[in-house]
This record gives C-alpha cells, structure tokens and sequence, in this order.
C-alpha cells in the first residue's frame, strides 16, 4: 500500500431522472486504483460500470437529469470535484485517458488521423506540427500499425474497428498518461482482433507503468489482463479483491452466479447453472440487498442492505453479503 | 424529464386547441359571424374596431371580424385539399413503388427527382397562372406540386420498415406483400406520414394565402385570408386592422399545425429532440 | 469525385431539358389557347387562325417545343407580349435588383440561422433555447407578405426609420451601374450617401425574405447541432482534454452544418417565390414584380421565360452544394 | 438418422452500391459455394467472425436473401412455391430483439402470427394459443395483452422464439440468438433452447461468434471466414484436432 493513489473514490452515487422518475445508476460507491495498478471492473449492462468510469474525467451530462455526490472523487491527486475548466483539462489527455468502447463512432467522420492526434498533441504541448506528426507516427507503429503514414492520412470511415481502436489508444498514450481508463474497449471488436489489442495493452503497461482501469463485462479477458477486480451490481460493489482469486473462488454469490452460467465450464448439450430472474430495473429499487430476488442463500437479514466487509481469511479481499465466508 | 413531456404535451395542447378553435368556427362561422360576410355598408367604410365592428370595416363597409371568420372556410379548405391531394396521390403511389421495387420503383424515382430538382413554388405560380386565377386552381396547382414530396417521403419510410427483422420474419413465415404491407408496414410508416403531413399543412397554408394575395388565388368577393390581406395593403398606413387581423389569423393556424407536428413527432421519438 | 461530378453534370442537362418540358407543358396544354388569349374574346375565326399561324401553334407539340428549345439554346426566349422586347432582354436587366436583394437576405439568412441555431443548442432547455424556438416557430408560421406590411406600417408609418418603398432615394443621382448592384457600385463611386440610401432601401424588403429562412435555418441547426453534441466523438474530444472552443467550432459545428448545406440549397425555391410576392409591395423594381404583371397580362413567354431561368439557377445552385458537400464529407469523396 | 436439411454449393452476391458509407467494392461475395447438411433432430454451430457470411447463409436458408445453389429441405428441393406450401417448417430467431418485434403488436399477436398465416383467423384461439406459448419459453402469461418494449431483452428473446415455434417447426435457425444479452440472461436463454430441443426434436441451425456457446450447443460445427466454409465436423473434432489455422486461432481464445 506505499503506492499513491490513481484514482480514489468514496460513497460516489450517480442519479439519473427520466420521465418516470429518478433512478440511481451507482450507490455508494468506492473503489481505488494505485499507481501503475491494473484494476478491473466487471459488471453486466445496466450495473453501472460505465458511469463510474465516466464520472471520474467529468464526462457525464451532468444537470436538471444527472446528478453526483461523493464523499471523494480524486484522480492522481485532483479533487474532481472542485477542480476548475483549466484543471480538468489538463488532467483529461495528458496525464488521464480514456478509450471507449465503440471504435466505429469513437473519431470524427470528418477529420482524418493526423488531425485527431494532432489535437491531442497540440492540446497539451505547444509543438510544430512536424514535431506532432512525427510523434504520430511513432506512437502509431508502437500500436502495431505497419504503415503509419498511409493511416494517418485515413478519415475514420477507410478503417477496420480494429484500427480504429489502435488509434484510440495511440491517442490515449501519446501523452504519456498515467492513468488509462479503458471502457468496454474490446466488446466491439472481433476475437481475434481481441486477442491482439491485450497482448499489445499488456506490453504497454509492462513498458510504461501507466495505471488502468479497465471496464469490462468478460471474465476471462479481466482475469489475464488485471491484478485487482471490482464486480458491480446494480450500482453497487458487490465484490473486490485479486482478480485471479476473485475469479476462480468467487465470495458473493452474484459472481459465483456469473461465473457459473459460463457455457465453456459444462459438458456440451447440457443444461447451464443459470441466475434466475433479471437484475432489477433500476427505478429506485427496495432497501436490502439488490441480489436478494434472485440469490438461491437470500434469508431476512437480507432486507438490510449488507456492507462491503473484508474478507475473514483474506485481508485483500471484501464481498457485501451477509454470508461473506460462509458460502 | 417530466419537464420535457410537460412541454411535449403543452406544443400539443396548444397546436391542438388552436387548430380546433378554427375548424369550429369554420364550420359555424355563419353562427359566430356577427354579419354576413358580403354585406356592403357604403356609410362606414374603413371604420376603425368598435364595439359595433370589433375589427373594423374595410373599403366597402363590410365586417372585417365576418370576413375573418369566413375565410376561415377558404384558407383550411384550400390547405387540407393540398395535403389531401398530395397525400392520397403520392402516398398510394410512395408505398407502392417502396413494396414493388424494380423499375417501377425506378421509373417512379427518377421522376421524382425531376420534380424535385425544380422550384415547386415557382412552377406552381406558373401552373396557377395557367390554369386560370382561382382558389380551386391554385389548390390544385399546390396539391399537384406536392405529390412527387409525399411519393418520395412514404416511399423512404416503407423501404425502411420493410428492412426491419420483423417483416422479414413474415416474409419467410409466408406472408403475401400485402399481408406485410397492412400489418407491418402500415402500422409503423402512419406515424412519420401524419407528421409530415401536419408541417406540410402549414406550408400549403402559407403557399396557398401567398397565392390569393397576389390575386391568383381566392377571387373577389370570396372572403379568404391571404386575399383579405391583400385587399388591406394599400390601407396599410392609415387602417392598419385591414391588413392585420387576417394576418393574425394565418400566423395562428400555422403556429398551431407547426405545434401540433413537432409534438406529434416528440411523442413518437421523445429521445430525438432535434426539431 | 471528378466521376460524381461529371455524371451530375450529365444528370443537369437531363434535368433542364425535363424542366423546360414541364413548364412548356404548363404553359401551352393547360390553358388551351393561348391565340384565344392573345386575341381577345371577340375575334374572328380568321384573325385567331393567323396568330397561330404567327405564333407557330398550327405545328405539332413536338415540333413546337423543339424550336422553343432550339431558341433557348441560342438566348431566344421569346418576345414579351406586353413591352414586345426580348424576354431575355428585360431578365438580364432586371435581374441585378432581385439579385441583390436575394443574396442580402441570404447572407441574412444564413448567420442568423447559424449563430441562434447553435445558441439554442448550446443552452439547450434553457430559456435563451425557449425564446429562440419560440421565435423560430413563429418566423416559420408568418406569412411573408404580411410581415412585409406588418415592417413597412411599424418602421415606415409609425417610427420612419425606414424609406418608403422603391429601391433609391429618388433626390439623389444613382452611381454609375458597374455591377448593377447598386451597394456595390455606390461604394465603387465612393458615394456613401447613395450607399447608405440603397442600404436603407433594401433593409426591410431583405429582412422580410430573411425570416423565413432564418426560422428554418435555426431549427435545423439546433437539431443537427444537438445531435452532434450527442456522438461519441465529441465525447472523445472531451476525454483528451481539448478546449471546448475547439470542440465546439471544428468537431460539432462542421459536423451540424452539413445537412444545413442540403437545405439552404433548396430553400433558394422560396426566395424565388418570395421575392414575387414581396417585390411589388416594396415596389421593388425587379424581377418578382415583372414577373407578376406578366403573370396578370397572360404574357406567356415572360412567365416561361422566368420559370425556366429560376428553375436553371436553382438546379445549378444545388448541384454547387452537392459539390460543396463532396468536398467537406470524406464519406463520399472517395466515391464514383 | 435421415437428413433434414442438405444446401449445396450457395452462393450470394450483392453488388455493392455505387454511392453509400464505407468502401467501395463490386460484386461481394457474401457467401460463395457453401455447402452444409443437417440431420434431423441435431445442431449445427456455424462459428464465424464479424462479415465471415454467416448471417447471410441465415437469410439464404430461410429464403431472405437471392441465392444460387440447390436447398434440400425433407429431401424436397426449396423453390419459392415450396416454400409457401410448407409453411412453418423452417423458422429463424434474429440477433436484435429489438428490431425483430413489430413494436406496434401485441404480444399475442406476434407470437401467433404464424398461425394468422396459417389461416387461423379467431382471435380467441389465438390468445389462447399464444398463452400456451409463453408458458412454454417462461414468459409470464399476464403479459400476452402488453407491447414488446415493455419487455426487457432476454424476454423479447423469449418472445422471438415463442413467435418461432408457435408452427411447430421442424429446423430453427438461430442468428446470434444470445449476442445482444448479459451472460446470465444467456444462460437461461440457452437453456431454454435445450430444453426446446429435447421436447420437441427440432433441429437448430446455431449462428454464433461466440466459441463457447457454439461449441455447447451443437452437435456439428463449420467455421466460416470470408464468406466460405473453412472447416467442418463434428464437434469433439473440430475442438480436439482443428486443422485450419483460423480455427486454431479462433478456438486459442477459449484456453
């Protein structure tokens, strides 16, 4: 724990209103991420994921229908919270960045490549466009692009997802960020195409030591890609700890639930372990246990909201279920 | 937000009772028309509003307030007929050509490009002055004109349905086109095309007041608004009420069908707040 | 590109000579005769017989139009029956005062759609956004010719800021015609007086064909303007911390004004129409009104004349903005 | 046991327009001399990535898209009249329950319009029809009067196979049936169609990216790039011993 914090949030809520009314999208929240620290969050759609990892550049449409509140939302250091225009711009690019998860909308149809990462350049270092253009260049051959020129006089349009998304985390790296926060980055893309972006993610992050939050909704991908992992639940955390541990002897009973309805762990042609039900809808849903619906151990302490406690046997870990350890 | 459907419904309200307030009085104008609207009385020509002319008289004595109210019955007329013509017309031929396809659908095309690629305003003031000055002419004129918009507008939007999965699970389930047609198609395209058809309405309005005001239109003494309009501009800098009030009362009607469309077309999308 | 242009250029031709039909179709099918016309309802069987002899109309259709088309081609537009000099003659001559009062009330047009466009969609549901789509909605529903008189009796009648109609003081020498643009050649002259009148004069008429295109302009930029703000892009931009100007003008902006290009185009139609009807109420003295004595002495050739020539002009001005279009979208540029 | 299904060699071009978004090719193969077969009763898992064809062979099977080749279905071969006449035989389930569900139906009426193709015209039997069908893919049966939207997406997919089986099919198709959902929903989602099979014998054809739940469902699998088949078999072999490199690379993803 001598590591300082890249990110670190506390008690972080997310409401959202729509015509029938307000509904949160992330309750109480905490989560940290260390410097040069490999964290994954999983979760299904809906869970929250997205808004956590949105809220910490300042990215939501905050307003008459979005509201936040925190007890803490600080990013290498920054209060978010209080931070000006000029302080979160410099915070968003260069040393913070992020990669989203549709590579196909993700760039301007109408500027090219070089333009795009120009402007990143030039946002955060005064620099001639030369200088930027060779920069480019090498930022994109690092991202295993074999003809960086020929690209970087592409619109968006003329490249593959997969392209796309290796510009995205050229551009992500080209300041030499500290902090990448990458959501859903691969759900786009095919498996094959998967398959080379983590490889080249994982180098990048051996080479520079740059911290990553990386959203996700696959297990095995956040598996052999994180040292750490949170598993949200309608809004919540539901489970934290290693990620190898978390998921191969899950605690909460949503992640054993998960794990379990995976096709790969059963005989072909035979029936699947399932979570029965569907998670709820997210108008403002009962106190207690957001699981408890469709939890096969839910008993009445269940109505009673449980927190997220350590783990007995296990420092590093936490669940919040009022069972932690027993199932 | 409850705001935003609050405001939905209130563009809705509003457009909605401000179209309803003039039908009714179209269609009862002679019970709400405090005289008749030909009624000549040489003695107060170009009175100012009064209790006795609430919106004055005009340069024969006639009720402006009368006339207002019966031109009511020529403008809405005028409008619905574009729109009824237009859409009838171009909406028949727009899902046919959509759900045939081929060169029919080819042939319908090209020739709607033609049409559109030309000024329709303009070849409809040729085709008025053609057929002869009058409100039937010109409303003719503007329906013809606005038949190759309505073909291409409902011909898009059934290409569009027809492409979604749900009919093509009944195309491969063995429904007939038309079985497609009325119960997919249909369903989903009626949405789009009343809207559409409600902004039209409001253009027709405007075209069709332009028209009588320039005296292709509505002939004397047939009371309709654009022509009323006109017959107040040469008074416009001493009886001023002349000209306004019938003014007045085309903005509001079209304010009302704009009303009326744009809510219509939040309450099918409310997501896409882009009107 | 260069393929896409060339086929729309073949496309034109097409499409004019499918115009000229159309309104020689207008003109000489519909009303029956025009001989009929020309001569007066009390002719003779003989003098009707000779002025369709004179006039051509004992050829078939086919013929006829084909010798229309033949005079087009060279500039033969036909003889106005009323002033009996060219048709062609009178456009070109009358051509400069509509032109000048159409461009005016583009240039209007286009920045007061763009700039309260984009304010409403950057305060989007506030009340500057309320106001603005108030007043879009009702610049949409008024009908021009009365806004025409509802500005000349306010700034004219009652508060004189405004000269009464015409297009130049008639006290004051006009400068000498270079461009025929009377803002033009008067600051060509160096006489501001003549400009600041020519100026003056075209103020309310310009404003008058302005509104209706600034109330869909803004509409429509407030549209696209919003559902540019919503992309991802934008989002990214924000993510790698650019300003927000920049965002804002070389991300959204270029972006929203696409479809806006489409439309201004098209709404050329309406200022053609528009200054017909508004012309003779400024007493304007250019093609609208000419066109609309002509319309009113059944002088055919002008109307075709007109119909023919506006039609080209807005055929033409779209396919500039197709080209335009080309050039900004990198989507289709490399098409064709 | 006989075969149900036998499409020799089909081949489906598009002319790629000449103006649109995208780059411009002429003459895409979206599916060029595929040949697949099918016994009665089994699955086939048709493995492929993003623009390998494998939802155009959907559309060309289900008699969607212009095909060339030869379509054998019960050993009768597949002309457009044939397929009139037998109606319901074949059916197929979509990726996006959200585009595959008229949105302006009743739930009754889009899972009993196979039988409303069928002739069967009273509505009354069609609801009660359509009851039975939702029980029998876990719907609850209080929601026949409601609208699709009012569904989440693992119940709009219930309701899309609901729809499918209502004529008693003999072949389902199924096109990315589970993509579009969350992996607990897709569990129940797969096995509801186990269980589907089991009860009633029909055989699936089972379109997927997904290696996982390709390989749990079928019985045999064709791995599909470029609008070809690259590799076919049962399945144990193709997981064991694939002898295409693609699919080697494919399956290294589950490991």
């Amino acid at each position: 724990m001598t590591r300082a914090s890249a990110i670190d949030i506390q008690d972080l809520t997310v409401r959202f209103a729509d015509d029938s009314g307000w509904r949160t999208a992330v309750r109480s929240l905490s989560l940290q991420v260390r410097e040069g620290e490999v964290v994954g969050l999983i979760g299904e759609s809906g869970s929250g994921k997205s808004v956590t990892s949105s809220s910490l550049l300042w990215l939501l449409p905050l307003g008459d229908r979005c509201r936040l509140t925190a007890e803490r939302l600080d990013v290498l250091g920054l209060n978010v919270l209080d931070a000006t225009e000029r302080e979160m711009r410099n915070l968003r690019g260069a040393q913070a960045a992020m990669v989203f998860q549709e590579p196909m909308t993700a760039l301007d149809p109408l500027r090219s490549i070089r333009r795009h990462m120009h402007d990143v350049l030039l946002a955060h270092k005064p620099q001639s466009s030369r200088d930027a253009y060779a920069l480019s260049k090498q930022l994109l051959s690092e991202m295993g692009i074999e003809d960086p020129d020929r690209v970087l006089h592409c619109y968006p349009h003329q490249l593959s997802g997969g392209m796309r998304q290796r510009v995205l985390l050229a551009m992500a790296f080209s300041c030499n960020p500290r902090l990448i926060i990458a959501d859903e980055p691969l759900t786009a893309l095919d498996v094959t195409t998967q398959h080379q972006i983590v490889k080249l993610v994982r180098r990048k992050t051996q080479e520079s030591g740059v911290a990553i939050l990386f959203v996700s909704h696959d297990l095995s991908v956040v598996r052999s890609l994180c040292e750490r992992v949170y598993v949200m639940y309608a809004g919540e955390v539901v489970e934290t700890g290693p990620a190898h541990h978390v998921l191969t002897r899950p605690h909460h009973p949503y992640t054993q639930g998960l794990l379990a309805s995976r096709p790969e762990l059963f005989a072909p042609r035979t029936r699947l372990d399932t979570i029965a039900g569907q998670a709820p809808s997210g108008a403002d849903a009962a106190e207690g246990c957001q699981f408890r619906d469709r939890c096969p151990h839910a008993f009445e302490k269940c109505s009673v909201r449980p927190p997220l406690q350590a783990s007995a046997g296990d420092p590093e870990r936490a669940s919040a279920c009022w069972l932690e350890g027993a199932i | 937000m409850m705001q935003g459907s609050a405001k939905r419904r209130l563009m809705l309200v509003v457009g909605g009772a401000l179209i309803g307030f003039w039908i009714v009085i179209a269609l009862f104008a002679p019970l709400v028309a405090p005289c008749q609207p030909n009624d000549i009385d040489l003695d107060a020509y170009l009175a100012a509003p009064s209790a006795a002319h609430l919106l004055g008289t005009d340069e024969v004595g006639r009720d402006i307030l009368s006339r207002v109210i019966f031109g009511a019955r020529a403008s809405l007329l005028t409008a619905f007929g574009v729109v009824a013509i237009g859409l009838v017309v171009g909406g028949v031929l727009g899902a046919f050509a959509g759900l045939i396809g081929g060169w029919v659908d080819l042939l319908a095309m090209r020739f709607v490009d033609l049409m559109l690629s030309m000024p329709s305003l303009v070849l409809a003031l040729a085709l008025t002055a053609a057929l002869g000055p009058g409100i039937e002419n010109a409303m003719l004129a503007l329906g013809i004109l606005s038949v190759p918009f309505y073909l291409r507008f409902v011909r898009s939007q059934t290409l569009l349905v027809r492409e979604m999965e749900y009919v093509k699970w009944s195309e491969q389930a063995g429904a007939s086109l038309w079985f497609r047609l009325r119960r997919h198609v249909a369903p989903n395209i009626a949405g789009p095309v009343v809207i559409i058809a409600t902004l039209h309405c409001g253009a027709a309005l405007l075209a069709g007041a332009a028209l009588s005001f320039i005296g292709l239109g509505a002939q004397p003494p047939l009371a309709e608004w654009g022509a009323l309009v006109s017959a107040g501009r040469h008074y416009i800098l001493d009886q001023w009420w002349y000209s306004l009030f019938p003014g007045v009362a085309i903005l509001s009607v079209s304010v009302g069908l704009n009303l009326l469309g744009d809510g219509l077309r939040d309450l099918l999308d409310p997501q896409g707040d882009a009107s | 590109m260069i393929g896409i242009v060339i086929r729309r250029l073949i496309a034109l031709v097409a499409i004019i000579i499918g115009v000229t039909m159309v309104t020689f179709l207008i003109a000489r099918v519909i009303p029956g005769d025009p001989a009929l016309l020309l001569a007066g309802p009390n002719a003779t069987p003989d003098v009707v017989a000779k002025i369709h002899e004179q006039l051509g109309l004992d050829r078939p259709l086919h013929v006829q139009f084909a010798s229309y088309l033949d005079g087009l081609i060279h500039g033969d537009f036909g003889v106005s029956i009323v002033t009996r000099r060219p048709v062609l003659e009178e456009i070109t001559s009358l051509l400069p005062a509509t032109l000048e009062l159409m461009l005016t009330a583009m240039v209007l047009g286009l920045f007061g759609g763009v700039s309260l466009g984009v304010a409403a969609a950057l305060y989007r549901n506030r009340w500057l956004d309320h106001v603005i789509r108030i007043l879009s909605v009702t610049a949409i529903s008024m009908p021009g010719f009365w806004i025409a008189l509802v500005l000349l009796y306010l700034f004219y009648g009652v508060l004189g800021w405004a000269p009464g109609p015409g297009r130049f003081d008639p006290l004051l020498t006009p400068p000498p015609s270079v461009t025929g643009f009377l803002l033009v050649d008067s600051l060509l002259a160096l006489d501001f007086r003549a400009f600041a009148s020519a100026a003056s004069h075209l103020a309310l008429p310009a404003i008058t064909l302005a509104v209706l295109s600034i109330g869909a302009g803004m509409r429509l930029v407030r549209g696209s303007m919003i559902e540019a703000l919503s992309q991802d892009y934008i989002r990214t931009a924000r993510a790698f911390g650019l300003p927000e100007r920049k965002i804002i003008l070389s991300y959204a902006l270029k972006n929203a004004l696409l479809p806006f290009i489409t439309v201004f185009g098209l709404e050329l139609a309406s200022l053609i129409f528009g200054s017909v009807v508004i012309e003779s109420i400024f007493s304007w003295p250019g093609l609208g009104s000419f066109v609309l004595s002509a319309i009113f002495a059944l002088d055919f050739p002008v109307i075709m004349g007109f119909t023919v020539c506006a039609s080209v002009v807005y055929v033409f001005a779209n396919l500039l903005v197709d080209i335009v279009y080309l050039l900004l979208d990198p989507r289709v540029r490399g098409i064709g | 046991m006989s075969i149900l299904l036998e499409a020799r060699n089909l081949t489906v071009r598009y002319d790629a327009p000449a103006q649109g978004l995208g780059v411009t090719k002429k003459h895409v193969h979206a599916l060029n001399g595929v040949s697949v077969s099918l016994r009665e009763g089994a699955t086939l898992g048709v493995l492929g990535e993003s623009g390998s064809g494998k939802s155009t062979l959907a559309f060309a099977l289900a008699g969607l898209a212009p095909v060339a080749g030869e379509i054998l279905f019960q050993g009768k071969r597949l002309t457009p009249a044939v397929r009139r006449h037998m109606r319901g035989a074949m059916q197929i389930v979509f990726q996006d329950p959200r585009s595959s569900l008229n949105p302006r139906m009743r739930i009754w009426e889009i899972c009993t319009e196979a039988l409303l193709l069928s002739g069967i015209r009273s509505d009354k039997k069609r609801i009660g029809r359509a009851e039975a069908l939702l029980a029998e893919v876990g719907l609850p049966v209080e929601c026949v009067n409601r609208y699709p939207h009012e569904l989440s997406g693992g119940q709009r997919q219930r309701l899309a196979i609901a729809r499918a089986i209502a004529s008693q099919p003999k072949l389902l198709i199924l096109d990315e049936p589970t993509s579009a959902l969350d992996v607990s929903i897709q569990a129940q989602v797969i096995n509801l169609l186990l269980d589907l099979q089991q009860r009633t014998g029909m055989a699936y054809i089972f379109i997927s990216h997904d290696v996982g739940v390709v390989r749990h469902m079928s019985d045999d699998i064709a791995v599909m790039r470029y609008g070809e088949i690259i590799e076919t078999g049962a399945r144990d072999k193709i997981f064991d011993a694939p002898q295409h490199p693609y699919t080697r690379e494919l399956l290294s993803v589950l490991s």
